[in-house]
């Protein structure tokens, strides 16, 4: 059995942008995701950060064939998904779960505990309505919650504990690979630590393999075991979190990590940050060449704006960059960060 | 003199559940040019707070009570044509969704204009001026074109930026924002912050900065007030706050915060939820949660008092300083996270 | 329109504004409170809404049992005429005229100088005809409504295109004309069918009214299901291998019966006046079968005179629709209690 | 609305119900100076005309009974009726010609114009603006419902003028002051055609098209001054009237589409004269103590039946199930459904006032006679009755309904608007066994009751004014038989054959002969008062002021 | 813009065609025959055949409703041929539109402002002052309104105010511009005529649109921007009119154009109980006598009236809301 439990190759989304009268012909693409490649090991955390907007959360669905992507390979377990049926799909639906991000919007009100989280058992029909009942609520007990409570209704629990219900959903068909999209970022700080605990307790006991999606770069740190940080749809670093964390290669990695809050109110201070201009472009429309070079410091007119920079291994140990101008150290000098304007800038 | 000082505020509202008593005998004060973070999490009543004292609650469900000086004259008890009068003026607020504070049918120059014509007497184009210059210290680019420019097309980031320039318009001498950050990406929050601290030096306001971000206090905040279930619970200055914190909610929250720079394996998590504001706990409010609950803990609630022998240092906690001391040595040697 | 335009769901914001109920992590088990529980405690609250629930049950037991027991009683149908009266005007209230067995009472008098048959149990009987109407209009429009608005709003697409597109048509189309030509070509065919139980031209303004009054719910269906499409619920239930079919089923229908309930409600209302309208222009039910429509025109014909008969019929009309807009309003507030109010 | 509708229904519905007296072709008699009751003159009469506009002040387009009133005012025709109330007004006598002479073969009429009359332009009336009238009407370009078959079908060149192959009449020729008119078949009742309002004088080279003129020049005694369409009329003494007939008002202002119980009440306070549109039903009753004063009732040569459809396999094909219809209909409350003083019980299909009928009491009129009609039908059964959906028809279908279930028959009652009632009972072989109509005659003649209704010879596919669908060739003979006779021959030939049909065959239950009911405002004088009988209508020119 | 109103227009094009056709189709489904309108009650089969031939009444109705169509278009669709005539008087539709169009636009606008007029401050009102006395007493009348038949409320009108106390007309017309010789006409005339028709009219209105703008301006009293407002010290009432009302009554403005339209609808009933000879009496007359180009004639009208208002309403949001995007 490969090491590999889920390989992404060029995966790509585009939405179209229609237009018409009575019928609607399409005008334009929102590139969400635009050609990223990854593979995910087995019993492995995967982080995913970048801002909102830059296509985490597209990407995860399409992996997750919820919505079908435009191009690009999945394979689960050495097997493509691509361009299975929905009839073939359903057995690989046990495999693959999801963790959503609002726990709130993701359970539905009119719906009890038990069948929200014995759903999945019920729609690949794992057994009889007893058993179902008896593994929902062994499940509401690994996640922390009373098996009892089965019979209430979502409303009744509060953030924190709807989360541990999503989690348990998840969790219901004892599936190998979860992707959490954004877990943590509606709750609570206290809650939060919770939640992630509980995430990180769960995957030791059942081997799980996390996909963790979200823009708080913390959090990120504190779960994965890689990191893949995304921008405009591209996966612009990937590297094990170490690495990333203490030698990010992408200016713009450099630019997210240098803005993190540190609760530490001496390192906050002396912290120099590397300052983005302008906005994220629009997806419609990405910049030509390296999608980040409208705002990057490290921005070489005539290289950046011309050549689309590959995802490609730069250093030691798998460090993966797209990038030209890749930083040579971090945190950059004073110097560095002076004259970081852009070159054409000044 | 304290630039606002706020004694005893209450504020309840009247829901069709029954009284939430969202702020209870909150104090704390602001000096000029200082930036005070209140931290808490949602629901603890650091809003509400904020919204008390510039009298923005609904009139019809609320009920205050305390005091609020700002230079001196109570700003709950004076009459509302003087309030209006500050408000805006010597005192300016940032709300947390810059996608709605905006009024979406005008342009962000009219919003700005009426701002300065609400509080000076200056002719349109002067009024027009001085909204231009704002935007432009605030960093909108090319800002005499997107004057004319209507909300929806600015990016979130942007149009904070453009609640700050509404803000700083008049030249307040305090600024109360409220989660100014909470709605937006890492790398805006990091530029917003990093503009209010740049714009409090030129501009010399003091700020009252409500977050649920310590990152975020610890990065801006002179003092720092803790607030759980509708009560401050800790008081103390940034530094005394981070270096030694000493209830256990805060060593909770401290201890809860992944953080990028050091590596736990397991986090501190506070157990249970927050307090329901409409039935809270007897006692102290944390004792729910609290892994050093004592019985005392759940009858009778415990007062502010100075804490770790620093007068700026208040805390709400029955915990002897024995204990406090030992927690707090754990947390400074980094293992903090392991013992909750 | 506006208020009744934005029902989204009421429990998920409900349960951000209110944080939920107290934790209950650990407490004892206690039967949950249902959707539908605290749906009906909301309820209620609402007095006017009881009021009108208890009027419009009343008025069906009136309608379609007291009708026939005043009926039984009085001696004489809706339907039977009181020849002989040597008059021009309506007899008026509390009048005995010859019947065919004796003196009949007239309780609120005659409907026509001619006939002079009960206006008091025509008023009854009529409220078959009107209620039959209304709610079968409304059964029809609320079906089409929420297939054709479900369908769209799930599917999107062209057929999402398409069925917008027929609710644009539909919406500027001549309604009256439709009625017009429907009652004079199909209608004379199915006026007669009754199923045994309804009035003459029932079915016909059922048809008509239902066939025509379907786009509004399928507009606001179609905008309900589009949000619902985008909770996350969907896709969760999706994530876990959920077919389309269940997913309708068991996660939008359900969310669909609100919004169902509370315009039928007022649909009804609508349709009420509707039938009341038709008929006065002569399009609606049929003679003899009385219905409050063409009580109400015959009543306008001696308003000069009699002006107590157009009275009667109107205020039956105003009564009903006020109930059913009354308890529209109240299940609205009940099923959403962030609308208005 | 309602009654508005009412209104048009029995308007269009009962036809274009120019209703028409005992005066016909073989009765016209000679009386050179012909005038009314000489009242007060002068003075502006406020006239509304309810629910309704004119249809067209063109006389060769109008063909309505409300229009046909004023254009009586305006038309200057060779033959006319009196302003005089019956027996005079009821026939014809000369006006813009003297009596015409008559061939022996009975196809030749010559008309000498007299000479004096003059339109209200100065244009001086001759021989060729009556010739000009009929090739105008009879133009296909004119569209005329005056063209129709039954009226000038008879005169030579007939077809080759409405086939459009010739722009003038043959059959009629003008020499001088002389017009001679050719028939190719006898027609008796050709004077009574010709003197249709159709065929006025019209002043030369009025155009020919098919929407008509607005404000034709006029040659009676009253012209048009102005007309807009839905709003107002006004009529004008013709200054240069010279003829013999009255003209006490100078003006007549007329209020198109007004509210009839607005115009009830404004009549009732004299801020109007008079309401051409008619009563509200009603209010009818409480006019009972100004009859005479302010209130008039007068009978309409008119009938409302019920057509019994006797088509093969209906339920009324069999005799006896009709004559127990005829027996078991209420006509009393048939008649009160109108109102009070809305007509005359019948149980015949010519009305009183058509020469030739004669009462035979055929059947009870005084109420229903149960028993009776179940000695002629005992063995139950279920029709389906086509009716109206507006005003009286309603209540009348209910009436029947209630008769009929007294003899055990069911009934289905299916409602229709007016034209859609008598395009389905129009068409051969609807299912319907009753129809709730009524007729009144373009023209003062039996055959225009009897052969247009009841000749079932005249039965087409679609478009029926024999709603009973009654063929029976003995009738039909007779009728044919009839058509041909003149004078008092004719009369009895269809005296005899109204009432063979009604006693031996009954294809309608005919329960009433209405009547026009006529209230005017306190300051019109009473005594000039006039019901032209064959316009069935209050005579404006006669009316005068106090 | 201009790309968002091309298209909207041919939509409108489309949904014109559509709609006439289908009434067309409806028209021919009823089994009445307009020949005899022009051939006359006496007509032969040979009259009647020879006036079908002279109209094209015995084509069939996908050639008449091309015929008419091509008419419409090569006429321009207000000029005096476009709509031909009507069969019972002959009279040019567009003549019988320009009469009778100015009635139903009198009690339309009229009805309209009216019903603004009274909704704006009570909905107002009620917004600012939830459950009190004033706001359950709009309550009351919002509901009396939605439920109360405009036929039966005109009757009631007619009664009370008309016949009893005779305040107003029973129900006739007068001219707002050059009444005929003799009439009543006139702006003053004008109104009191119409004020009775405009109070049935604008009752039912009235009562929808105090509900929706007392839940949009409650709705809007909660947004964000009013509570930025009031922090930059902004008085009451500059928070009501340039920020509260401002944004509350712009889905308003699209609801009005809406019920305008719909209005023209609903005006049938209130024509006919104040016989206001307008375009909803016309059709009901004209199909009373099947008089199919009258009814067409009201149909075109009423549907291009309703398109066209519907698109400035359109237009006029995206020029009031600059969310808008026309697109």
């Amino acid at each position: 059995m490969s090491d590999d439990l889920l390989v992404v190759e060029g995966l790509k989304k585009h939405f179209p942008v229609t237009r018409g009268i009575v019928f609607q012909r399409q005008v334009a693409a929102v590139k969400a995701v635009d050609g990223v490649s990854f593979t995910v090991k087995r019993g492995e955390t995967l982080g995913v950060v970048g801002e909102s907007g830059c296509g985490k959360s597209t990407m995860a669905r399409c992996i997750m064939r919820l919505i079908e992507p435009t191009a690009g390979r999945v394979e689960f377990e050495g097997r493509e998904i691509t361009g299975l049926s929905r009839h073939d799909l359903r057995p690989l639906r046990r495999e693959m779960m999801m963790v959503l991000q609002d726990p709130y919007a993701s359970l539905n009100p009119r719906k009890r505990v038990g069948s929200i989280v014995g759903e999945a058992l019920e729609v690949h029909r794992l057994g009889t309505a007893a058993e179902i009942k008896k593994r929902v609520q062994e499940l509401l007990d690994i996640v922390g919650l009373n098996p009892e409570h089965y019979n209430r209704f979502p409303h009744e629990f509060s953030g924190g504990q709807r989360q541990r219900i999503g989690v348990a959903r998840a969790l219901a068909v004892n599936p190998k690979l979860i992707v959490c999209d954004e877990p943590v970022s509606a709750l609570d700080v206290s809650v939060q630590a919770q939640i992630l605990n509980l995430l990180k307790d769960l995957q030791q006991e059942f081997g799980l393999t996390y996909i963790f999606i979200a823009h708080d770069l913390n959090v990120v740190r504190h779960i994965s075991d890689r990191v893949m940080v995304m921008y405009l749809g591209h996966a612009v670093e990937l590297a094990g979190k170490e690495t990333l964390y203490h030698h990010p290669l992408h200016p713009y990695t450099g630019a997210l990590l240098s803005a993190v809050p540190v609760p530490n109110p001496e390192a906050a201070r002396s912290r120099q940050q590397i300052l983005l201009e302008g906005d994220v472009p629009s997806p419609i429309n990405p910049p030509s060449g390296c999608w980040f070079h409208t705002r990057c410091p490290r921005h070489h007119p005539g290289v950046c704006d011309v050549l689309e920079p590959q995802l490609a291994a730069r250093a030691v140990g798998g460090h993966e960059v797209a990038c030209h101008y890749p930083l040579e150290r971090w945190p950059m000098s004073a110097a560095e960060l002076a004259g970081s304007l852009r070159p054409d800038a000044a | 003199m304290a630039l606002l000082d706020v004694k005893d505020l209450r504020t309840t509202f009247r829901t069709d559940d029954g009284l939430v008593k969202a702020v209870e005998g909150v104090s704390f004060s602001v000096e000029p040019g200082q930036t005070l973070g209140i931290v808490g999490e949602s629901g603890s009543g650091k809003s509400v707070t904020c919204l008390t004292i510039m009298g923005l609650n609904d009139r019809r469900s609320a009920v205050t009570t305390g005091e609020a000086f700002f230079k001196g004259d109570d700003l709950l008890t004076m009459p509302s044509s003087k309030l209006r009068s500050i408000r805006g003026n010597e005192i300016a607020m940032i709300f947390q969704d810059p996608m709605t504070s905006l009024n979406p049918v005008h342009t962000i120059g009219w919003q700005l204009v009426e701002a300065v014509h609400l509080h000076q007497d200056v002719s349109r184009s002067q009024a027009r001026a001085s909204a231009l210059d704002v935007l432009k210290a605030v960093g909108i680019p090319r800002a005499d074109q997107r004057i004319d420019d209507y909300p929806h097309q600015f990016s979130g980031g942007m149009r904070q930026r453009v609640m700050i320039a509404m803000a700083l318009i008049n030249n307040p001498d305090l600024l109360l924002a409220d989660e100014p950050t909470n709605a937006l990406d890492v790398k805006p929050q990091a530029q917003i912050l990093k503009l209010m601290g740049t714009l409090q030096k030129e501009f010399g306001s003091a700020i009252v900065l409500i977050t649920h971000d310590l990152g975020v206090v610890a990065e801006i905040a002179d003092d720092v007030v803790v607030m759980y279930g509708a009560q401050v619970v800790e008081r103390a200055t940034v530094n005394e706050l981070f270096a030694r914190p000493s209830m256990p909610y805060t060593w909770g929250l401290l201890g809860s915060l992944p953080r990028i720079d050091h590596d736990v394996e397991r986090l501190a998590q506070i157990p249970g939820s927050p307090p329901s504001l409409l039935n809270p706990p007897t006692g102290c409010r944390f004792h729910p949660r609290c892994k050093y609950a004592m019985s005392i803990c759940q009858s009778v609630m415990p007062e502010l008092l100075a804490a770790g022998g620093s007068a700026t240092h208040l805390s709400r906690c029955h915990l002897d300083q024995a204990t406090r001391d030992a927690e707090i040595k754990k947390l400074e040697s980094g293992h903090f996270a392991e013992v909750t | 329109m506006a208020a009744t335009d934005k029902t989204a769901d009421p429990l998920t914001r409900e349960g951000v504004s209110a944080g939920g109920l107290p934790p209950t992590e650990h407490g004892p088990t206690v039967t949950a409170r249902s959707y539908w529980d605290l749906v009906w405690r909301r309820f209620r609250r609402d007095k006017g809404a009881l009021w009108s629930l208890l009027f419009i049950v009343l008025l069906i037991l009136v309608a379609f049992i007291g009708a026939p027991v005043a009926a039984h009683f009085l001696g004489h149908g809706p339907n039977a005429p009181h020849f002989g009266m040597d008059t021009f005007t309506p007899v008026g209230p509390w009048t005995y005229v010859p019947g065919v067995s004796g003196k009949d009472l007239l309780i609120l008098g005659g409907d026509d100088p001619t006939l002079q048959r009960d206006e008091f149990l025509r008023l009854l009987y009529g409220a078959q005809a009107s209620l039959e109407v209304a709610v079968g209009a409304m059964v029809i429009s609320m079906s089409l409504g929420v297939l054709l608005g479900a369908i769209a709003g799930y599917f999107g697409g062209w057929i999402d295109s398409i069925i917008s597109r027929l609710t644009d048509v539909v919406m500027a189309f001549p309604y009256l004309l439709f009625v017009i030509a429907l009652a004079s070509t199909v209608g004379s065919r199915i006026d007669n069918i009754t199923f045994g139980f309804l009035g003459n031209g029932v079915l016909t303004l059922i048809l008509v009214i239902g066939l025509f009054g379907w786009y509004y719910p399928a507009r606001i269906v179609r905008a309900q299901v589009l949000s619902l499409r985008e909770k996350e619920f969907i896709e969760a239930a999706r994530m876990v291998g959920a077919s389309d079919a269940r997913i309708i089923r068991s996660h939008l229908l359900p969310h669909l019966v609100a919004p169902t309930i509370v315009y039928g409600t007022v649909i009804v209302a609508q349709y009420i006046l509707a039938e009341a309208g038709l008929s006065f222009l002569g399009l609606g039910i049929k003679l003899p079968t009385a219905s409050w429509g063409n009580l109400l025109q015959a009543g306008a014909t001696y308003y000069l005179n009699q002006p107590l008969l157009m009275l009667w019929p109107g205020l039956a009309v105003l009564f009903t629709t006020l109930a059913f807009n009354l308890l529209g309003d109240g299940l609205r507030d009940a099923f959403d209690p962030r609308s208005s109010r | 609305m309602q009654r508005r509708l009412w209104l048009s229904i029995v308007a269009i519905a009962a036809g274009l119900s120019l209703l028409v007296a005992a005066g016909f072709a073989g009765a016209a008699k000679s009386a050179s100076g012909v005038a009314g009751k000489a009242g007060k003159t002068g003075g502006t009469l406020n006239v509304n005309l309810s629910a309704t506009d004119f249809d067209f002040l063109d006389p060769a387009l109008s063909y309505t009974s409300w229009t046909w009133q004023f254009t009586y005012l305006t038309n200057l025709k060779l033959l006319n009726y009196p302003d005089k109330p019956r027996p005079e007004g009821s026939q014809l006598v000369a006006e813009a010609s003297a009596l015409p002479t008559v061939s022996a073969d009975g196809k030749t009429y010559t008309f000498t114009i007299k000479p004096g009359f003059k339109f209200n332009t100065g244009e001086v009336v001759t021989a060729q603006s009556f010739a000009d009238a009929i090739d105008r009407t009879l133009n296909p370009k004119m569209q005329s419902p005056g063209a129709q078959d039954v009226f000038l079908g008879a005169v030579v060149g007939y077809a080759d003028m409405v086939g459009g192959k010739s722009t003038h009449l043959a059959g009629v020729t003008v020499k001088g002051a002389a017009l001679t008119i050719k028939l190719a078949t006898v027609d008796p009742a050709f004077l009574s055609k010709i003197s249709l309002p159709f065929f006025a004088a019209i002043p030369k080279g009025l155009p020919i098209n098919d929407k008509g003129e607005r404000t034709p020049a006029m040659a009676g005694p009253y012209y048009i001054k102005s007309y807009e369409v839905g709003r107002q009329a006004v009529f004008e003494k013709n200054p240069n009237y010279k003829g013999g007939r009255v003209a006490n008002l100078d003006r007549i202002v007329v209020t198109i589409n007004t509210d009839l119980d607005q115009s009830f009440l404004q009549v009732k306070s004299g801020q109007s004269d008079y309401d051409a549109g008619g009563l509200p039903p009603a209010q009818v009753a409480s006019l009972a103590p100004l009859l005479g004063k302010q209130f008039f009732v007068d009978t309409q040569l008119e009938v409302d039946y019920v057509a019994l459809n006797t088509s093969a396999g209906r339920f009324f094909s069999d005799v006896n199930a009709r004559k127990a219809a005829n027996n078991a209909v209420d006509r009393p409350a048939m008649l009160r459904a109108r109102g009070a003083f809305a007509g005359k019980r019948t149980d015949q299909q010519l009305p009183p006032g058509i020469a030739g009928f004669r009462d035979e009491k055929i059947y009870p009129i005084a109420g229903a006679n149960v028993e009776k009609a179940k000695s002629f039908w005992n063995k139950g059964g279920k029709i389906t009755i086509y009716t109206g959906n507006k005003g009286a028809a309603l209540i009348q279908a209910q009436v029947l309904q209630f008769n009929f279930k007294q003899i055990g028959v069911d009934t289905d009652i299916k409602q229709f608007t007016s034209a859609v009632l008598y395009a389905k009972a129009g068409t051969k072989g609807e299912a319907y066994d009753a129809a709730l109509v009524g007729w009144g005659s373009d023209y003062p003649d039996a055959s225009d009751f009897l052969d247009v209704l009841l000749n079932g010879q005249n039965i087409h596919d679609t478009n029926n004014n024999n709603l009973a669908y009654f063929n029976v060739p003995e009738v039909n003979t007779a009728l044919n038989k009839a058509a041909v006779l003149g004078g008092d021959a004719r009369a009895k030939a269809y005296g005899n054959v109204d009432v063979m049909i009604a006693a031996k065959y009954a294809p309608w239950v005919a329960y009433d002969n209405r009547n026009e009911r006529s209230f005017i405002s306190t300051r019109m004088d009473p005594a000039c008062f006039v019901f032209q009988p064959i316009y069935a209508k209050m005579d404006l020119a006669a009316a005068c002021l106090k | 813009m201009t790309r968002y109103v091309i298209r909207r227009i041919l939509w409108a094009l489309v949904l014109f065609v559509v709609v006439t056709f289908v009434s067309y189709v409806i028209f021919f489904l009823i089994p009445a025959d307009p020949v005899k309108l022009f051939a006359g009650r006496q007509a032969t089969a040979e009259d009647l055949a020879r006036a079908a031939h002279y109209y094209g009444l015995d084509q069939p109705f996908y050639v008449q409703y091309w015929k008419f169509l091509s008419r419409l278009v090569a006429n321009g669709i207000i000029g005096k041929h476009a709509m031909g005539f009507s069969y019972a008087n002959r009279q040019w539709i567009s003549h019988v539109i320009k009469d009778r169009a100015p009635v139903t636009a009198s009690l339309v606008f009229g009805g309209a402002v009216f019903w603004m007029l009274i909704s704006v401050p009570i909905g107002i009102l009620s917004a600012l002052r939830p459950r009190s006395l004033a706001d359950r007493g709009a309550t009351i009348f919002v509901f009396i309104g939605i439920s109360a038949h405009p036929v039966f409320l005109a009757l009631i009108f007619l009664y009370i105010f008309g016949y009893k106390l005779q305040l107003f007309p029973i129900g006739s017309y007068a001219d707002f511009f050059n009444p005929p010789e003799g009439q009543p006409g006139g702006p003053i005339q004008w109104a009191w005529h119409m004020f009775l028709p405009w109070c049935t009219f604008a009752i039912l209105f009235a009562a929808l649109y105090v509900r929706m703008i007392r839940a949009s301006v409650i709705e809007t009293m909660s947004e964000d921007y009013v509570r930025t407002a009031r922090a930059k010290g902004a008085p009451e009432w500059i928070v009501m009119r340039s920020h509260i009302l401002r944004n509350a009554l712009l889905p308003i403005v699209t609801m009005l154009g809406m019920d305008i339209a719909l209005g023209m609808g609903g005006a049938v009933f209130t024509e006919s109980v104040y016989s206001l000879p307008g375009l909803g009496q016309a059709v009901v007359q004209s199909l009373e006598t099947f008089d199919l180009p009258v009814t067409m004639g009201v149909v075109v009208f009423a549907t291009t009236a309703v398109l066209i208002v519907n698109l400035i309403v359109d237009i006029l949001y995206a020029f009031i809301d600059p969310r808008i995007k026309l697109a």
